[in-house]
């Protein structure tokens, strides 16, 4: 097993390197000069020309990229141009935090969206079909932010439950999770949405599948069928979405912690982005395309304990 | 044969490769047509027989050139179909032509008939504006469909009647070779009867030549003037289709003949349950392909590829024990 | 079973959800249309003595914290929010679908060429990549369409090559190329017709996330410039303001959701009436 | 015949299916019994009721799209027509085991092979997971898959299709039924493998006593394995016949007709089709279904015909007015 994934690492190598190299020529090949995006256009030519030297521009192309790969293979993501603090250790202080909200809300998305998906597709067109439709039609067309807000009206300003700020003022375990309740549901509801929606299609497609009725013909229990034989097959496809909105997800992390004012990627993201912080972004932008390509990882291997058939051709 | 053959078809080689595996994706190759040879004359009727992996569907294609050859030639009235040049290729597809198995398949959904058939004759210049219609009617008339098919779409048909809907299409070009895909096996009995019945008619009034491919002997045997039979990728017997069946000389070919089963109690077919699985396309046997099935087999089958050699005119077998 | 566009379009039209979904988004667009005339104010007229004005009868919906009447200024943010919606929608259908149908036709190395390039578009969480975008561009509405239609170009490039991948398994590709038809011809006169179903599908649920990652940046602060209204622009302005008037962020924030339900009412319905599976 | 010696008997059956807004007959009045080592074989083209007959005795109609509207279906002296629904499961599986036409689809892609053969032995014996296993291995032997006890943790796909069918074949069986329902066994397999898996239920029918309910659309596998026939067209059981009276003397217009329909590999005979087509479910003659494609059509045709005794033989019985003994 570690075999595989260090194989199956290596065989990333190759995508890692075009992400990188996208993220690269994506700050310097662009049009316009990004001095003037970051000192507006009313600079002094000498000051564009300083910022320059910083930024690493005013070497030819190739030795930038030279430089910027070197770099990253050493685990530099080079300094901040606001704060000339190292950018790794900004991440690593943060990282932690939009892990914990993006596993919470993904344990969120199984638990209430696969049992709602079973029940749905149960009982096709009643009423728990119509209840999943519901659910996961607004969980597809809240926008992160809207429902955060939403959700902050409502349990943090009129109800007072929870804070208005979900930021933990200690490492208490209590305070952790209390903090992490608001934010994994805005962030959880999405992915209810699209792990409702997967499980109940693929739960419909199972249960007229040709082994349900073989099932059926063994003489077992509506309840046996639904659970050991169809729902297994239903894996394969909700791991397909999981991996698929892993993306939209991370983005979604993102404005859910600068909602809650959590401290995470998102919220260095924006601070990168008011201080027209060029390094800084560049390096989150690294970051979260690795966490992508990793989550990919992650994805196949799961589809290896998921379905026999890509294990054992 | 004293002219020139039709089509003629030299150790055609055709390797498919995939990639599969978990966690790292393995190449796999399957070799589907190991070295096929045969031949059709003008207006003559060839059967190509054999199961499911034999490569029987992938000559057709690979003849057709809607698939790259691996290697050896097909050659369509003395010019090489696989080097042809895009003009030359554009009119050769005038000449050959394709029926397949499953007509639900090979039709646009999104077309009605007439577009169906109108759009080989427009784009090749056959007919254009006013004139496609009245051919279009001639050509549903011609495979016994009503003219009141025209603006219909092809799921309003039942299965034979698209299949008829094939036929034309592959006759709106007035092709002299059609190579028919099972063309047959997915209908039920009776309608099988009405089309091949229909492809005999065509086959008589156009003097087509066809290469009819299939898994079932009967239907061969009522169609075809020749039968080629292969094994994994391979042709191990050809002849005339009635000496063939009457007296197969290679042992697949015996064994299929005895395992179809044939509608008369006093004629059991030769049932063997002992049998393990056949070999997989994937990694064939080594020597003959057909050796561990074989209950004649020598060591020399399974060392050695016995060829594919002349025994009696017009019979060529590929065994060593013949 | 495929089957003709007429039954497809008769079976929407039973769709309840469908329908309301056409309703929601067309009224969504009149009013943005209309909002010239419509709208009870300049977007950006500051009343001083309406700052933070709860709504009543002047300002329907209140007013933020400059006094600017929050209605005008949803009104007058449609036109962008949905312009840019739209524009870069089509933009990332027509390039995605061109490239998807020819990368999956053709296969070999252009196939796999393509498929590379898509994985690293698609190894950068699409709201990131957005958002870098205009960072790196800068913010105008030219760049907020360009950034979002290369969002969502991967998408259509991955769908309409797995399409047509399929569409080649079908006869009926090898039948139009026996019959000496065109790759042209084949492509956009056989094949793209047969998935235009799901293109169009596909097409309005990433309109729907189209409008959303607009909104969402101009929520970060990464739009068009202020004062112009945007939707997201207003959400921000009143969740800046979120403990003194709720309001602010509430209404805005529902006219985003309006044309999200719509768009993706109208995408499950159709998905629904061109299922050949929920037909029966 | 005394019940005794019955171990599947089919009085009066009546299917239906909902198209549009209403119930149409797809099986009409179909009555026969099968003793123990005896095969029956319901033969007829698509859409002629065989296989709805098949799902029908299995009790695997999709609901809210098909029903039983009357009829008694007896297995060990219970009606699973009138049985409740409990009933009918603790039956199926254990008095009555099915294999379908589909061997790649029919078997669990996710799930261990031994396991699926297992399973029906946890549930209707009791079995633990380890002594379905033991028996499972045993079954899995019992029809000649090569290395059985290796193969117990494989999964559907790593077989091949004459494979797959003989793995259905150990599942429907594990229970060791009195009745096997074979719905098209063969048909997606080549014809040598059709030839193993044919040989296979013949020998394992011979072991166990089993009565066997064959549903072909394939002539030349009835003449091969069955004992009696029955054809049907448009859900009417058209002819029923001992095998050799059937194939000596077909008198039923449409048997006949299918008999010269259908290309034979040892003779040179010419081909009759049978002109046009099944008419649609909601489009049937009211009299005899086949009136519409039969040369032999008279005007007593508009009524349907009793299923009648044909050529003196009382076992062989037709429904037809022009071919019956006068």
């Amino acid at each position: 097993m570690i075999r595989f994934v260090i194989k199956r690492l290596l065989l990333a190598i190759p995508t890692l390197w075009a992400v990188l190299t996208t993220v690269f020529l994506l700050v310097r090949v662009v049009p316009g000069d990004p001095t003037i995006v970051i000192l507006g256009d009313q600079a002094s030519a000498a000051a564009r020309a300083e910022l320059r030297e910083k930024l690493g521009l005013a070497k030819p192309i190739l030795a930038q990229y030279v430089d910027f790969m070197g770099q990253i293979l050493t685990g530099d993501l080079g300094r901040s141009l606001a704060t000339n603090r190292p950018i790794v250790d900004d991440v690593a202080a943060v990282l932690p935090y939009t892990i914990e909200l993006t596993i919470a809300s993904l344990i969120v998305g199984a638990v209430i969206g696969i049992p709602l998906g079973v029940w749905a597709a149960q009982s096709r067109d009643g009423f728990a079909d119509w209840f999943a439709r519901l659910f996961s039609l607004a969980g597809v067309s809240f926008p992160a932010f809207v429902s955060a807000i939403l959700l902050l009206i409502v349990f943090a300003v009129e109800l007072r439950w929870f804070p208005v700020i979900s930021a933990p003022r200690t490492d208490a375990l209590s305070e952790r999770l209390a903090a992490l309740v608001l934010p994994s549901l805005n962030l959880g509801l999405l992915m209810v949405a699209y792990v409702t929606r997967v499980t109940r299609s693929g739960m419909l497609k199972a249960l007229g599948e040709d082994y349900t009725r073989t099932a059926r013909s063994k003489g077992l229990a509506q309840r046996t069928i639904v659970w050991r034989h169809a729902f297994p097959n239903v894996l394969v496809p909700v791991v397909t979405v999981v991996g698929l909105y892993l993306g939209v997800l991370i983005g979604n992390a993102v404005l859910t912690e600068i909602v809650f004012n959590r401290p995470g990627i998102g919220k260095l993201i924006v601070t990168a982005l008011n201080q027209r912080d060029y390094t800084l972004l560049q390096g989150l932008m690294v970051v979260s395309a690795f966490a992508i390509v990793v989550a990919n990882i992650l994805t196949d291997l799961t589809y290896g304990l998921v379905d026999p058939r890509v294990k054992t051709p | 044969m004293s002219e020139a053959p039709l089509l003629l078809v030299q150790d055609l080689k055709k390797t498919f490769v995939a990639h599969r595996g978990w966690p790292i994706p393995k190449r796999t190759e399957v070799r589907a047509l190991d070295g096929v040879s045969f031949e059709v004359g003008r207006g003559e009727v060839l059967g190509v027989v054999g199961e499911s992996g034999c490569g029987k569907s992938t000559v057709a294609r690979v003849a057709l050139r809607l698939q790259p050859s691996d290697g050896g030639s097909v050659t369509f009235d003395g010019a090489d179909v696989h080097m042809a040049s895009r003009r030359e290729m554009r009119a050769m597809r005038r000449r050959m032509q394709m029926i397949f198995q499953d007509p639900a398949s090979s039709l646009d959904g999104r077309q009605r008939i007439i577009d169906a058939l109108g759009e080989p004759l427009r784009v090749h210049g056959i007919a254009r504006g006013a004139a496609v219609r009245p051919a279009v009617e001639r050509l549903l008339d011609e495979v016994g469909l009503p003219r009141t098919a025209l603006d219909r779409y092809p799921h309003e048909f039942s299965g034979g009647q698209r299949q008829r809907i094939g036929i034309a299409r592959a006759l709106s070009l007035s092709p002299d070779l059609i190579f028919a895909d099972e063309p047959v096996s997915a209908l039920d009995v009776s309608v099988q009867a009405q089309i091949l019945m229909l492809l005999e008619r065509l086959r008589r009034d156009r003097g087509l030549a066809f290469v009819f491919i299939s898994h079932d002997l009967g239907v061969v045997r009522h169609f075809c003037d020749r039968v080629v039979v292969m094994y994994l990728g391979r042709v191990v017997e050809s002849g005339p289709t009635a000496q063939v069946f009457a007296e197969p000389l290679h042992p697949y070919t015996r064994l299929l003949k005895e395992s179809s089963p044939e509608p008369d109690p006093t004629r059991t077919i030769t049932m063997n349950f002992q049998e393990g699985e056949p070999p997989s396309p994937v990694s064939p046997p080594t020597g003959c392909h057909f050796h561990p099935r074989c209950r004649l087999a020598t060591e020399r089958c399974r060392t050695e590829r016995p060829a594919l050699r002349d025994l009696s005119p017009g019979r060529t077998v590929s065994c060593h024990l013949a | 079973m495929t089957q003709t566009p007429n039954t497809a379009a008769r079976r929407a039209m039973r769709t309840p959800g469908l329908l309301l979904g056409v309703v929601l988004t067309v009224a969504m667009i009149a009013a943005a249309l209309a909002a010239p005339w419509i709208a009870p104010f300049d977007p950006n007229e500051q009343d001083v003595l309406a700052i933070l004005a709860a709504p009543d009868a002047t300002h329907l919906l209140g007013a933020d914290a400059f006094g600017r009447d929050v209605l005008s200024r949803i009104l007058w943010g449609a036109r962008i929010s949905l312009y840019v919606g739209f524009l870069s929608t089509l933009a990332g259908v027509v390039a995605g679908t061109t490239v998807g149908v020819v990368a999956g036709y053709y296969g070999g190395l252009v196939d796999r060429i393509v498929v590379a390039a898509t994985d690293v578009l698609l190894s950068f969480p699409q709201l990131i990549m957005g958002l870098l975008l205009v960072a790196v561009l800068g913010a105008s509405i030219g760049n907020l369409v360009l950034a979002i239609a290369v969002t969502a170009a991967p998408a259509f490039i991955r769908m309409a090559r797995g399409s047509t991948l399929a569409m080649r398994e079908r006869d009926f590709v090898d039948a139009c190329r026996s019959l000496g038809y065109s790759d042209l011809r084949i492509m956009f006169f056989h094949i793209l017709p047969n998935i235009l179903d799901e293109l169009v599908v596909m097409a309005s649920l990433w309109l729907a996330s189209a409008i959303r990652t607009e909104s969402t940046l101009a929520f970060i602060g990464l739009s068009v410039p202020p004062p112009t209204a945007t939707w997201g622009g207003i959400v921000r302005d009143g969740f800046d303001n979120l403990l003194d008037g709720p309001w602010l962020a509430l209404f805005p924030s529902l006219a985003i959701l309006v044309v999200m339900i719509g768009l993706n009412l109208i995408g499950d319905g159709l998905r629904d009436a061109t299922d050949p599976k929920g037909a029966q | 015949m005394t019940d005794a010696d019955i171990a599947l008997r089919v009085e009066g059956l009546n299917t239906q299916i909902h198209v549009g807004s209403d119930w149409h007959d797809v099986v009409r009045d179909v009555s026969f019994s099968i003793r123990p080592r005896e095969t029956l074989a319901l033969v007829g083209e698509s859409g002629c009721g065989k296989s709805m007959t098949a799902l029908s005795v299995m009790g695997l109609l999709p609901p809210k799209v098909a029903r039983i509207g009357a009829g008694r279906i007896v297995v060990d002296g219970i009606d699973l027509v009138a049985a409740d629904e409990a009933t009918r499961e603790n039956m199926r599986g254990d008095r009555l085991g099915m294999i379908f036409q589909e061997p790649m689809t029919s078997l669990n892609p996710v799930l261990p092979i031994g396991f699926q053969v297992g399973e029906a032995l946890m549930r209707h014996r009791g079995l633990s997971r380890r002594q379905a296993r033991q028996k499972a291995r045993e079954l899995l032997e019992l029809v000649r898959v090569p290395a059985a006890a290796e193969r117990l943790d494989a999964y559907p796909h790593q077989f091949s299709g004459g494979m797959r069918q003989r793995v259905m074949i150990a599942l429907a069986l594990a229970c060791s039924p009195k009745v096997l329902i074979a719905d098209e066994p063969t048909t997606a397999l080549d014809v040598t493998i059709q030839a193993q898996v044919l040989a296979l239920i013949a020998d394992l029918q011979e072991k166990e006593g089993l009565a066997v309910l064959l549903i072909t659309h394939n002539l030349g596998v009835v003449a091969s394995v069955a004992d009696r026939v029955i054809v049907m067209y448009g859900g009417d059981v058209v002819e029923s016949a001992p095998v050799g009276a059937f194939f000596a003397r077909p008198t039923h217009p449409y048997s006949e007709a299918l008999l010269a329909a259908m290309p034979r590999v040892d003779s040179d005979g010419g081909l009759e089709p049978i002109p046009g087509q099944v008419p649609t479910l909601t489009a049937m003659p009211k009299g005899c279904r086949f009136a519409t494609r039969c040369a032999l059509r008279t005007d007593a045709c508009a009524e349907l015909p009793p299923l009648a005794p044909v050529g003196g033989d009382p076992e062989h019985v037709a429904r037809c007015w022009v071919r019956r003994d006068s």
